[in-house]
């Protein structure tokens, strides 16, 4: 049987790989992507938890099928917003939305 | 609109690009893992696990260093597939099906669509921040302290259970009908945002200034 | 209050002017003459009182027995803390040297305030004038008659502020104000010594009573150097006041004030209240013998320094001034001498000659509106009167028997040869000479040779009644008030054992005739002071111009006053001002602009820089957070 | 004084606030309203504290240290609060007693000389009352919360009517000031707090927090930052840096209040949340406190000396005469302490005083410089004859506040440290020195021609001017009745010598 | 009814009766706006049935008050629900008020940024009410995704846009650090009932256990985003500045009382046994905070990137309570959090007030104000003063319970770096003050009036600022009440 650690260590991979994207990028639809990464790294962490550890209650898939779910909601949300800022300003290069600061 | 779409051939010649280096890049996972497996060091579900999380990983590194949009865009669809990969493994059956249906049907190509809306070059080629080395560094850091931490835990040698998927449908719409109220809501809420955000604001005042008038 | 009038009412005398002084100030304006007249009467009334409270004196004074017990029950608590702990209680005390100022004081006011009354005619500020005149009476009475040393010290400090106010009188003139200003500071400067010695005193004794603390002293209650030390403080506020060196500086200056004032306060009463404090604390310093000798040596340095510098000063007043100074230093050579009595007979006579000569000066100020001896000369002609009383004030300055200076100055001598080393006697002896010297001159060249400045001396005439009337008066007081040296004298005025058994009780110093060949030698030396005086100053003087030419150093010397003033303007300049320039700039510079504001600037930098950390940059963002997680988890594994 | 008294102290704070409040819902035209109400007020104000300090009782026969107690529960029993924990509590000792009779004469002057202000006066007598109510709360609250809450009432107004009403440099005057005074709230503040937790009575009641045992090393801890935070509104030296610059720009009556009262109310603070309420380390830091106050005395005086605004000297003057308080806090024995209170009254009277003439010759000349002035005795006299008689309070001429004032903390610093005594005598003729020299200059001497167009001071300024003239000479020849006061509040406190 | 693992469900939906509410009230908000044509109403009746719905909602909630009960063991209805409710109904209902005629003019979509602010809301409410990390992720997310939507709600104004972006990237970001460490709590504790969690939290202290710590250190990056504690608090002045006023306000008000009510239930709930091992965290966070926010506050120009920094530094503040977590300090946090929100809508309404009038923002616009309208300019410097915690003002009250609290909790140390960040602000607040009475206006000096719901909204408003700040007694009792329910007996 797969040890858990291996789950754990391969969210944690994925994670980072997510937070490294994240960090990055300059596209605002890659910097998305990369947070995707992330919340995958996390829903795998819960359904591991969750076949591992709690598995006569099992809140962890319940929690990961929400996670995967505002995952979803959330890439259109944020891509509505990309979207309107593309319209308005020709870029979705986040380093170009730096118009406020200090 | 069409006109930012990348041409069917490009398509063409990413996926079967794609293809190759995948297919060169798991050979040897694939020939390592087979050996692993052969001498009996691996069981079966540890090869399926490895495998898919070097692809997946590999994936994931295309996703984030990419030079070019649609390529990543491409690479995250093979890691969410992978990810649905490993749901399996964790014997998530409904779960993995969800990933891919959600994602690699839905999400994957939302985002494509957006870059291809938003990307005005013909050549989607992107630059990275220069913070990237930073980043790298920090990503490798945080990586380690999360493996590190994760590790350090006592989490003696459970085994996976198999969850019934009617055990988790009565969990999902019955303990948990709350939640499933609220994320209703969620998608309500998110709908709304694409919405408004995505059509023109002018528009809209317009067609509630000529509703008024 | 007739009847009963006595002793332990003598807080009247001062309350007296005091009101006066509060109606004068406060409703001025309103009072017909401007009040000079209330003023004129009040003191009468004062000098009538002082004889009513002489006579209820006399009556408990048996023989050289004195019993004040009884006598003195005026008192009130004016703080008390920790129910008697530490309180100050206000209350008189009268004993005989009381008795010697009390007369001096109010006699002298009255004249000059009658006097004033021709002499300030037309003035602005006429009735303020003698609204602060009632002032300082009051705060002079109060002050020999405090029986509290506290209360001494406000009546001390009341006297300097009446004079700075006299004395900046004419305060249109910044030379009046700056003089106002520099007495005040100068005796300001003495007046901390004594309130340091005072509250020494007290912390030995745990009382301000005057009467206490001398028994305290005189019972060994207090350690012998710290009494010193205390006595010597004590002693600073008397050199402040009675312009010893080397706080004498001020009182030449002074004499930008209105010439009665200089008669009253800077010659007859106030400057001597040193004088006064010290002989009131005589049982004291007789016990501490160093504090004595200083004493001695500093009126002795005064007097011959004063004298000198009479010399040679132009300013028929500054020259009054200085002789002032220097007599006061005969009197502090007594003091230190241990010889109150003849301290205390100087100041009774002393007062009543300065004063007159002073007011003298006044008439022919007064007529010519000049000054300066060089623009005088020959007024006897015009003011014959003026010339014969301010003679004779000079013969008794000059030291010539039968007039009241002579008695007085010959005690000093007489006791500086028995207590002190022969020099001091020596130089006390030419000092007296050097006296008679410059008071020839100064009637010499006021009064008589040929006018310098003929516009003056056309427009001189003699002063009206009411201003000669106090003159005659003194003059005659000038003459006989050194008779009372007599124990015949005093026996006839109801003083059993005469003053000399009055003033200092326990020693009772009995004097019924004169040691004539001590006298002579002192006669001597006057009369050869006023023959020298004569052979240089008659005339016009020429043998006196030549002399300027012996020794230019010492005449620049003399006219530059040692060069006291200087040294101090250059300390005030340099030190004290230069510390406060370094203070205010260290205020501005260090404290405010570097401490305070630099601490705001800096805390605003802090902000200026940090804000730049918000790039505006998504990634940047991310970045900042991420790293934020980073160190939190390592610090976790670090604390793990 | 009986306890119905409190509602007199209670009428205190209120009198004042109610009178701000009512002065909102007055239009700001109506001139002769706004002047009527601030004249009974004021007035009001001054009687009940008047009343306050005739009834307070000083035979000694209440074991109480606070008389006409009166008290109001407002929370308690919930959070950090046991029972009583948040009072509304007033009562007076004699220390309170007597600067709140000042306070009620410095109010009576500072309002009437502020009624000529043109603009806003409405605006401007809210926040002054806002700030008087603050000074009166401090006097007479024995509850710790509110006490330090009226305590920031009344610097709360401060930078508003420095920035709006004041002069030359307003901005930076009041914004300095009112940054350095809140920072030394964080002191108070920690110190409270740290109190409170340290009683552990769950109270700010101060007669408890008074009495309760509290560990020496608490109390050494803290008596430090309560010595530091009410000396910063006491301008104690080196924290006095607003002192100067405020008052050279604050307007007249805001100088009149701020350095007559609200200086005051530093020192009051050191004494009773310090001295106190934690004697041990008040005994423990006293030398300390000596220090500092004889530096300031000194420091201040010296650096008056070459000050050519009034104001400014005035400041000066104010830091020197703050330095005579702390010195004779610091003498931890009761002569000194009652030095220390009259002091506050003393020089409140005096700086009053001072800064309303100032005011009323600064309103017509727009001039402070000493240099630029010459003679005006001539053309102002009566204006001349209160500024003299405030420079004679203020260098401690007997007779007046001032001395009846520096002689008990001369003597009780000549009890603890002699040296110490020495120096503050010495200060005391610096003072004069710069006083009579700024007397001579601007005073006396020939009048320059450029002043001929200056009037004598209004009638209200003389009006006003009389008052505390009034008082100074009062508390100067009879201080008795303020000394009676004092001292038996004094030595209620545990360690004090006598 | 009972769940799968036997335990009994309480499925009455009674007790989510405001919550529901809100919802329906939402949705007929924006039915409403979508046939306002046909139907022919217009805009003020948007408001009008928000707030209507609010106030049933917060009638719903008082009404609910002496429940102690939960819902599916999901929702817990108790004091501290109750006091959230009350807060962010009253929070909303307020804003509207105050803000509805901005909202006209100055926001896209009215009808959806009304249903948005109630959704929120009651994403807000099940933030404080939650007893499960499953419905306090959701709630947390519905508040979110309202919240990013909000921002972006600003008319022909590109900056909302902006702001927007950063809000939503970066929040993504956070909430995937929050969800990383949920998954490791729920993996140590192996449930997801915070009940559950704090007994299997408190079975083991002694070992520290790096999946608990990663997990703890993970929520705080998480949550810190959301209440902008340093160094999660960049997206702050940025969205805070480019979102309407309105959003701002509610930004710095709902969101974040929300977000300490979910801190609070979960410092004070299951994560209370691991108290030793977040502790230094919070009170680093709350340091650099409080110290960062205030001096950068000090550099601003404009009035809400000021009110942005600002609050921020008050999230310094609060995070103190968290660090000496007690039932003293979180009544003191609760405290601190009433008066805080009160205050910071006055504030906020007044700045909107202004924009209305003036359509400036910068700070140095407010020149004259004292002239041009005095009445708001008290409104404003009460509000200020009361931020910066003067006296006869709630933020005095408050903010002394709320230090006294800390200190009791032996965080003397903490407490004195808060009140020398608090005299800081004191300048920064003073500046604006200053613009008010200190000059002339720049502009048309003429005098101008409030519409008749600003001077109700703000008048009221002012009215608590001072009376609270005179009697706060009753605030403190209901916020001692709620507290007590965190910590049962």
């Amino acid at each position: 049987m797969i040890p858990l650690e291996n789950f754990l260590v391969l969210s944690a991979l994925l994670f980072a790989f997510g937070l490294f994207g994240v960090l990055s990028r300059r596209s605002a639809i890659l910097i998305l992507m990369s947070v995707e990464l992330m919340l995958a790294a996390v829903a795998i962490n819960f359904i591991a938890f969750a076949s591992y550890r709690d598995t006569e209650a099992f809140s962890g898939l319940v929690f990961a099928l929400f996670v995967i779910t505002v995952a979803a909601a959330e890439v259109g949300l944020a891509l509505g917003i990309v979207l309107r800022l593309f319209r308005e300003r020709r870029t979705a290069n986040v380093d170009e939305a730096s118009s406020l600061k200090w | 609109m069409f006109d930012r779409l990348p041409l069917p051939s490009q398509f063409d010649r990413t996926i079967i690009a794609g293809g190759t280096v995948l297919l060169l890049g798991a050979t040897p996972v694939l020939v390592v893992l087979a050996a692993l497996l052969v001498v009996d060091r691996i069981t079966a579900p540890e090869f399926v696990f490895f495998l898919a999380s070097a692809v997946l990983l590999a994936s994931a590194a295309g996703v984030v260093l990419m030079k070019n949009i649609v390529h990543a865009a491409l690479c995250l669809v093979v890691t969410l597939l992978g990810v649905a990969a490993i749901y399996l493994l964790l014997l998530t059956e409904f779960l993995a099906l969800v990933q891919v249906l959600v994602y690699g049907g839905g999400v994957v190509i939302l985002l494509l669509f957006g870059l291809m809306m938003t990307n005005a070059q013909d050549d989607p080629v992107v630059t990275d921040g220069s913070q990237k080395p930073f980043a790298f560094g920090v990503a490798a850091l945080i990586a380690g302290v999360f493996i590190a931490m994760a590790l350090d835990a006592q989490w003696g040698s459970p085994e996976a259970a198999i969850i019934p998927l009617p055990d988790f449908g009565a969990r999902l719409f019955r303990d948990f009908s709350l939640p499933v109220v609220i994320v209703a809501v969620l998608l309500d809420i998110a709908f709304t945002g694409a919405f408004v955000n995505a059509r023109r604001a002018d528009a809209a005042s317009a067609a509630r200034g000529e509703a008024r008038s | 209050m007739g009847m009963q009038f006595g002793m332990e009412q003598v807080w009247v005398l001062p309350a007296i002017p005091a009101v006066l002084f509060v109606v004068l100030a406060l409703l001025n304006p309103l009072i017909p003459r401007r009040g000079d007249f209330l003023a004129a009467l009040g003191m009468a009334t004062v000098v009538a009182l002082v004889f009513v409270v002489m006579k209820d004196y006399a009556s408990v004074f048996h023989g050289g027995e004195f019993a004040p017990e009884g006598k003195n029950a005026f008192s009130f608590d004016w703080v008390n803390i920790g129910q008697g702990f530490f309180t100050i209680q206000f209350s008189t005390f009268v004993d005989g040297i009381t008795m010697v100022m009390l007369p001096v004081v109010t006699i002298v006011a009255t004249m000059v305030i009658v006097y004033s009354i021709g002499y300030m005619h037309g003035e602005v500020r006429y009735g303020w004038y003698f609204a602060v005149l009632c002032l300082f009476v009051s705060a002079m009475l109060t002050l020999v008659v405090a029986g509290n040393l506290i209360q001494l010290y406000l009546a001390w400090e009341g006297v300097g502020l009446a004079s700075y106010l006299l004395i900046g009188f004419y305060w249109e003139r910044q030379s009046a104000a700056e003089a106002a200003k520099k007495a005040f500071i100068t005796t300001r400067i003495g007046d901390v010594g004594l309130l340091i010695g005072i509250i020494l005193l007290w912390r030995a004794t745990g009382t301000f009573d005057i009467q206490g603390i001398i028994e305290a002293a005189k019972n060994h209650e207090i350690g012998e150097k710290y009494l010193t030390v205390s006595m010597l403080f004590l002693f600073m506020g008397a050199v402040g006041k009675s312009a010893q060196f080397p706080l004498h500086v001020w009182l030449p200056d002074a004499m930008e004030g209105p010439t009665p004032v200089s008669a009253l306060i800077h010659a007859a009463t106030m400057v001597v209240a040193g004088v006064y404090l010290v002989a009131r604390f005589s049982p004291v310093y007789a016990e501490v013998l160093v504090a004595r000798d200083v004493i001695l040596y500093t009126g002795l340095i005064t007097a011959v320094m004063a004298a000198s510098m009479g010399l040679v000063s132009s300013d028929i007043k500054r020259v009054l001034a200085y002789s002032t100074v220097s007599q006061l230093g005969f009197m502090f050579v007594a003091l230190g001498s241990g010889a109150v009595t003849a301290a205390m007979f100087h100041l009774f006579t002393h007062a009543f000659f300065k004063a007159l000569l002073f007011l003298g000066s006044g008439s022919v100020i007064h007529a010519t509106h000049k000054q300066e001896v060089e623009s005088l000369g020959g007024l006897h002609r015009k003011m014959p009167f003026t010339a014969a009383v301010f003679s004779i004030g000079s013969l008794a300055l000059a030291g010539i028997p039968i007039f009241a200076g002579f008695w007085s100055k010959d005690e000093i001598l007489h006791e500086t040869l028995n207590e002190a080393p022969i020099a001091v006697y020596v130089i006390l002896a030419g000092t007296a000479m050097l006296t008679a010297i410059y008071t020839t001159r100064l009637v010499l060249l006021t009064f008589f040779g040929a006018p310098r400045d003929h516009h003056a001396f056309d427009h001189a005439h003699e002063s009206p009644i009411i201003m000669n009337a106090p003159l005659a008066i003194l003059a005659v007081l000038a003459t006989v008030s050194g008779f009372f040296v007599f124990d015949q004298v005093g026996k006839a005025l109801g003083f059993p054992g005469g003053i000399g058994a009055n003033v200092f009780l326990e020693h009772a110093h009995h004097f019924t005739e004169p040691d004539y060949a001590f006298a002579s030698v002192a006669t001597l030396m006057s009369l050869m002071g006023i023959g020298i005086g004569y052979a240089y100053w008659h005339g016009d003087a020429k043998r006196a111009v030549a002399a300027r030419g012996w020794a230019p150093d010492l005449h620049a010397l003399l006219v530059n006053r040692y060069y006291m003033d200087n040294l101090y303007q250059g300390i005030i300049n340099r030190v004290i001002l230069g510390a406060g320039s370094l203070i205010a700039w260290f205020d501005k510079k260090v404290v405010n602009e570097t401490g305070v504001d630099g601490g705001a600037q800096t805390v605003s930098y802090l902000g200026y820089r940090l804000k730049f950390l918000q790039t505006g940059r998504i990634p940047n963002y991310a970045f900042g957070m991420a790293l934020g997680v980073l160190v939190l988890a390592i610090v976790a594994i670090g604390n793990a | 004084m009986t306890s119905n008294d409190g509602y007199v102290l209670l009428a205190l704070m209120l009198v004042p606030l109610g009178t701000a409040g009512l002065l909102m819902l007055i239009p700001s035209k109506e001139r002769a309203a706004i002047v009527g109400l601030t004249a009974l007020s004021s007035l009001s104000m001054f009687v009940m504290a008047l009343y306050v300090f005739c009834r307070y009782s000083f035979s000694g026969d209440s074991d109480s240290m606070f008389q006409g107690t009166l008290a109001w529960t407002w929370m308690e029993n919930v959070g950090v609060l046991g029972d009583k924990g948040i009072q509304l509590k007033v009562g007076v000792d004699g220390i309170g007693a007597s600067l709140a009779l000042l306070t009620g004469i410095v109010t009576v002057p500072a309002t009437w000389v502020s009624w000529k202000i043109q603009n806003g006066l409405k605006d401007f007598f809210i926040l002054l009352y806002i700030l008087v109510a603050g000074v009166f709360g401090v006097f007479v609250l024995t509850d710790l919360f509110f006490w330090f809450l009226f305590y920031e009432v009344a610097l709360l107004p401060m930078y508003l009517l420095i920035a709006v009403w004041g002069s030359t440099r307003k901005e930076y005057g009041a914004m300095k000031l009112m940054m350095m005074l809140m920072a030394g709230s964080i002191f108070i503040f920690t110190a409270i707090f740290a109190l409170f937790t340290h009683v552990g009575a769950g109270t700010f009641d101060m007669e408890v927090l008074i009495d309760a045992q509290k560990t020496e090393g608490f109390q050494k801890t803290f008596f430090p930052l309560v010595a530091i935070g009410c000396g910063v509104l006491g301008a104690m030296f080196p924290l006095h840096s607003w002192s100067p610059d405020g008052h050279a720009s604050a307007p007249t009556a805001v100088s009149m209040l701020h350095a007559g009262v609200l200086m005051k109310v530093g020192a009051f603070g050191v004494l009773r949340l310090g001295f106190q309420m934690m004697p041990d380390g008040g005994a423990y830091w006293a030398p300390a406190l000596i220090v500092v106050g004889i530096v300031a005395a000194m420091y201040g005086a010296i650096s008056a000396l070459k000050q050519t605004d009034m104001k400014l000297m005035m400041g000066f003057s104010s830091v020197s005469h703050m330095g005579y308080v702390f010195i004779g806090l610091g003498t931890f024995n009761s002569i000194g302490w009652t030095g220390a209170v009259l002091q506050m009254t003393a020089h409140g009277l005096m700086t009053a005083l001072f800064f309303l003439l100032i005011g009323g010759m600064y309103d017509q000349s727009h001039n402070r410089e000493i240099p630029n002035f010459s003679g005006m005795a001539k053309q102002m006299p009566i204006w001349s004859v209160f500024f003299i008689l405030a420079s004679l309070a203020s260098l401690g001429l007997p007779g007046m506040s001032g001395f009846i004032a520096e002689v008990h903390i001369f003597i009780g610093a000549f009890r603890a440290y002699p040296v110490v005594g020495g120096l503050a005598v010495l200060t005391a003729a610096i003072t004069a020195t710069y006083l009579l020299r700024m007397l001579a200059q601007a005073f006396f001497g020939e009048m320059n021609e450029r002043w001929t167009g200056l009037h004598e001071i209004t009638v209200m300024e003389r009006a006003g001017a009389t008052v505390l003239a009034a008082a100074i000479l009062t508390l100067g020849l009879w201080p008795t009745p303020w000394i009676d006061r004092i001292t038996p509040s004094i030595i209620h406190i545990p360690g004090v010598t006598l | 009814m009972t769940d799968i693992m036997g335990n009994g469900l309480n499925m009455q939906y009674s007790l989510l009766l405001p919550e529901i509410l809100l919802g329906l009230t939402a949705f007929l908000v924006v039915f409403a706006d979508l046939f306002s044509a046909e139907l022919k109403i217009g805009y003020r009746l948007l408001p009008l049935l928000t707030v209507a719905g609010l106030v049933a909602a917060l009638a719903a909630s008082l009404i609910l008050a002496d429940q102690n009960s939960d819902f599916a063991m999901l929702v817990t209805v108790d004091a501290f629900t109750t006091f959230f409710r009350v807060l962010f109904c009253a929070v909303a209902i307020a804003l509207i008020i105050g803000s509805h005629e901005y909202i006209e003019s100055h926001v896209n979509h009215p009808g959806e940024f009304f249903a948005l602010l109630l959704l929120s809301t009651a994403g807000a409410s099940f933030m404080a009410g939650a007893r499960d990390l499953l419905t306090a992720y959701l709630a947390v997310e519905v508040l979110s995704f309202s919240l990013y939507i909000a921002v972006s709600l600003g008319r022909n104004d590109p900056r909302s846009g902006e702001a927007a972006l950063k809000y939503v990237l970066l929040g993504g970001v956070a909430s995937a650090f929050l969800l990383y460490g949920l998954s490791f709590i729920y993996g140590v504790a192996g449930s997801t009932q915070y009940a559950t969690i704090a007994e299997a939290l408190g079975g083991d202290v002694s070992a520290v256990r790096g999946e608990l710590v990663l997990g703890l250190v993970l929520i705080v990056a998480g949550l810190g985003f959301k209440a902008s504690a340093v160094p999660f608090h960049m997206w702050t002045p940025d969205a805070y500045e480019g979102a309407p006023i309105p959003v701002t306000a509610y930004l710095s008000a709902t969101s974040k009382a929300a977000t300490f009510a979910l801190l609070l239930r979960w410092f004070a709930g299951p994560l209370l046994p691991a108290i030793n091992e977040w502790q230094w965290m919070i009170a680093v966070l709350a340091t650099a905070t409080m110290v960062l926010g205030n001096l950068v506050a000090l550099q601003q120009r404009n009035i809400k990137r000021l009110l942005a920094y600002s609050s921020i530094a008050q999230v310094g503040f609060m995070l103190m309570a968290l660090v000496g977590m007690s039932q003293i300090t979180a009544g003191g946090l609760l405290v601190h959090l009433g008066g805080y929100l009160i205050t910071n809508l006055t504030v906020f309404i007044a700045v909107i007030h202004f924009y209305n009038r003036t359509g400036k923002e910068q700070i140095s616009d407010f020149k004259g104000l004292a002239q041009t309208n005095p009445y708001l300019a008290l409104v404003m410097t009460a509000g200020l003063f009361s931020l910066a915690g003067m006296p006869l003002l709630v933020g005095f009250f408050t903010k002394f319970i709320l230090f006294q609290s800390v200190v009791e909790a032996d965080f003397l140390w903490l407490v004195v770096v808060a009140v020398v960040a608090s005299t800081i602000s004191l300048f920064y607040y003073l500046q604006v003050i200053k613009q008010m009475y200190l000059y002339q206006p720049d502009g048309d000096p003429a005098r101008w009036r409030l519409t008749p719901t600003g001077y109700l909204t703000t008048g009221v408003l002012l009215a608590a600022v001072v009376v609270l700040g005179v009697w706060g007694t009753p605030l403190y009792e209901v916020a001692d009440h709620a507290a007590a329910a965190l910590f049962p007996a």
